[in-house]
């Protein structure tokens, strides 16, 4: 379970991203974040396995604040959290296989299970055939598909989605859905900022719209758009 | 730690240091470069400080026995100087013998005195030498002490002075050393920042993806651990090669008979291993000191 | 005019991503390229600034062959050419103002000039305040918008964009859909690779779709769409 | 190249100093500490030279005159030796003064001797200077032609050893700057490589961008000399500081007459200006060698 309280985060520069942001996601939930570009949604998104801290106000994960976190469970926190960034971070000097496998040896998993699970996962995102590339080498949507992989890969508790389709036609963009619809089917949580009217609608789920840094809507089953 | 992971980390070391192969050159090209210069600069100073030990070990404390002193008189003070124990060694010397060596080292000059052979104005002498140049005053004084003494002599001006240069030559030598030490960790444990904060992205993601801090860390100190080693193959190379070269042929070349340079064996060994060392050690300091930088929260 | 004669490129690992295309885009048009990930629709785009050289055949920008193109002359092409990567590539240790002035800086633009006309652009874009920004503070979509800016900023002959609103809502989207509109509207010919079926369909124009580096259609006022 | 660009140029290089302040750091400081090091032993070996230089110098040639020579013939043999043009010049030394000089130098030794001023075996004397230690022995082998002269002596055996040695001594010093400083151009360009290389995507975008090569390079040059200059700051600043203390400091203390250090004006500037020069030098040949790299279409 997350729950924000009253979150704001000012970033260096003095912009000011989360406005006072309330909310409380569950366990199993499906849920996508909405709003113009500059929002906040990946500020919002980055509370939740800790990129950022907030400036003010509370986040509990599982009914810890991750402000009085020790950094040493900070890894474990972002472990049982898969997450697909904006920018895809992937490791440029690491092959496909190894970037999706490095999820896996970070939680020390014995070496025959990683190849397993690996391979598996990149059939799932239709890189397979891809493994041995370096991500110089891939179009942007295949690199989009890898950071995917990785995500999901170790089966974490909370998949959190930052524009997972940006860069991926509308065909391999329903793919990815389904994907995850079957992550969030065995009770992951899934949290997805996307652009994509086409989804939102297709896929009803929990929409929370933002602006300016505040969220301006929290509907169930509701649709694209962010005018309040 | 599972063993996986400890092969893992390892296998992950070796890889990057392929990875990043122009980050490598540099680095490992920092640590010969200053390892070369460190191991050129101990090899003249270990052997400066030996030629210096040579010359020291030379000066020698001249007993003037008394011109009235009888045979018996000469052996019980050549017993009683041989019963100190700060004396190595020494030997009776003749007033001719004395005489000879005297025209001799006065070269032409000396020739003519050799016309007052038969009316020598010298001393018979006991030369004395001490285990170290520091006990040649405290000795002297002693054997000013015996009997049939007329007077003793150890060159303290000259040798004071050695001494002296000496000790200054081997502060300078030290400074110098250190200096360079120094300025080899300095270099390449900066060489090694620079590597590593080249990647200073990567080990963001790493640590976004999960990665506790000892994991990330790891790698990188098998990494630094083998640029050091590397780095240490040509400089040990050529202390082995070159200093066997430079003994082989300089040792005869260099006649002045205080100078004797220090045997190939065990000594460039020695110092090979230092080198070896101090790589290992620069390469791991500077690794893991680096990452360190960016595994703060 | 831009001429592609039967051009096919293998990359060093063996991959081939263009398969023998042959078109040809005249001074003034308005292009879509679409196509599944990893189609080959960067891989076209590439070509026409030279950031890739074909493996086989000819491309030829304004009668004159790039494969025989002094490298000496390059710079000079890519002047006449305003891209937006797929991957943005601002220069990181920029402002946003210095990015953007960049494009005009390397051509000897007056400074003065140079000042009024960067600002203007970045108004368009809607990032005027985030002048002073670098990129690392930034959003997803307004560092796509950056590009843009950068891209337009020397009123280029050819626009090429390489699915410039991935990362933007679609209110942003139809704004930026009227710049390029506005520039083609000049004269201007602009060749953009995107997913956005919505676009495609609304502002109907020429439509080049690609699929394992073949155009398998080339239509126009064509729908979205690449199954042939 | 207009007014306006070059100094667009400068700006950008200027500011990428700032920008890139960690391998601002990281360079400068290679170019420091190896600088630093490459003065130390300038000032060290120089000053040996200088050492050497004069102890060749004190070198002199002493003509031995007959016995049986007149004042008048002593007057000649001087003037003829006077006309000579390889000598420096050269003095006139009794034998009385000879054995003075003698028993002195002999020490406690040379007491006895003294009982012998009445009967003195010793010549009169000319002590030659010449202007090169190098013409001692062409000297030395004219005057012995002269009338009157009994014997020539210029130690000729320690000078041709000590010339050897100071030979060899200069021969190791020039290597040792030599395989120095051809370190610190390693090193440092090296370390600018370093800082270019994790430029190398930012090079990538300007020419994709639309940049010329040259345009790329011209403000890389202005980096290059400015680290280049800011990392000679503090080894001339040691120079100019810490020479002249020493000099003030050691000058007094090495009190054997043949050691003199260099005067700190001009040595102490001509040797900054020396590491300004290879500061600038290197630091720019590093940073355009590296960028050129990247501009290869
Ligand atoms: N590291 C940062 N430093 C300073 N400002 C930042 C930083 N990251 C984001 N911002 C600013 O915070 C605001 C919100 O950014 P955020 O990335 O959360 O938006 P977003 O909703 O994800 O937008 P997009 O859809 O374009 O990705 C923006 O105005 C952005 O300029
Ligand atoms: N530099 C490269 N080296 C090797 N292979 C590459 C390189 N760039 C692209 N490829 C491969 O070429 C194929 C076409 O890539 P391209 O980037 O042109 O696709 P795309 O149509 O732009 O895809 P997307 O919509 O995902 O961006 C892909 O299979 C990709 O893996
Ligand atoms: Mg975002
Ligand atoms: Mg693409």
């Amino acid at each position: 379970m997350i729950e924000m309280n009253n979150v704001y985060k000012v970033y260096d520069n003095g912009v000011t991203a989360l406005n006072g942001v309330k909310t409380t996601i569950d366990n199993g939930e499906f849920v996508y974040v909405v709003g113009p570009s500059g929002a906040g949604k990946s500020s919002f998104i980055k509370m939740m396995y800790r990129e950022e801290v907030p400036s003010k106000g509370h986040v509990k994960i599982n009914h810890v604040d991750i402000g009085d976190m020790k950094d040493k469970q900070v890894p474990y926190l972002r472990r049982s959290i898969g997450v697909i960034f904006q920018d895809f971070k992937l490791l440029p000097k690491l092959t496909v296989y190894e970037n999706v496998a490095f999820a896996l040896e970070v939680i020390e998993e014995n070496p025959r299970k990683i190849r397993r699970r690996v391979m598996d996962v990149l059939d799932k995102v239709g890189l397979k055939h891809k493994a041995r590339f370096i991500p110089a080498q891939l179009s942007g949507g295949e690199q989009q598909r890898v950071a995917i992989a990785r995500a999901i890969v170790n089966n974490p508790k909370v998949v959190i989605a930052d524009e997972p389709t940006g860069n991926l036609d509308p065909d391999t963009s329903w793919e990815i859905m389904r994907i995850f619809e079957e992550v969030n089917a065995t009770g992951t949580t899934v949290i997805m900022a996307t652009h994509s009217k086409d989804i939102v609608n297709k896929i009803r789920r929990r929409v929370i719209a933002m602006e300016n840094g505040q969220i301006v809507r929290d509907e169930h089953r509701g649709e694209y758009g962010y005018e309040d | 730690m599972k063993i996986n992971t400890f092969k893992r980390h390892f296998r992950e070391g070796t890889k990057n240091l392929v990875r990043n192969s122009w980050m490598t050159v540099a680095a490992v090209g920092a640590v010969t470069t200053t390892l070369v210069l460190v191991a050129a600069f101990l090899m003249l100073m270990l052997n400066l400080n030996q030629i210096a030990d040579n010359i020291e070990s030379d000066a020698d404390i001249r007993v003037f026995i008394d011109l009235s002193a009888e045979e018996d008189d000469i052996d019980e003070l050549g017993q009683n100087i041989g019963e100190l124990n700060r004396v190595e060694e020494f030997y009776f010397s003749s007033k001719d013998e004395e005489l000879e060596a005297l025209v001799e080292d006065l070269g032409e000059d000396g020739e003519a005195w050799e016309l007052f052979e038969q009316d020598n104005p010298l001393n018979d002498v006991y030369v004395v030498e001490t285990y170290e140049a520091e006990d040649l005053a405290g000795v002297a004084s002693t054997i000013e002490g015996f009997s049939n003494v007329d007077d003793v002599d150890y060159g303290s001006e000259t040798v004071d002075r050695l001494l002296q240069f000496n000790q200054y030559a081997r502060y300078i030598g030290i400074t110098f050393i250190a200096a360079l030490l120094l300025t080899a960790i300095f270099l390449i444990s900066n060489t090694i920042k620079m590597t590593i904060t080249a990647r200073r992205d990567e080990i963001g993601i790493m640590r976004l993806v999960g990665a506790k801090n000892s994991f990330i860390r790891w790698p990188f100190f098998v990494e630094g651990m083998l640029t050091g080693v590397i780095g240490s193959v040509i400089p040990i190379a050529l202390v082995l090669g070159g200093y066997h070269f430079l003994y082989i042929n300089l040792n005869d070349r260099l006649n002045f008979q205080f100078i004797e340079l220090l045997p190939w064996n065990p000594f460039a060994w020695q110092l090979s291993l230092m080198l070896l060392a101090i790589g290992a050690f620069i390469g791991i300091w500077g690794s893991v000191m680096s990452v360190r930088k960016f595994l703060k929260v």
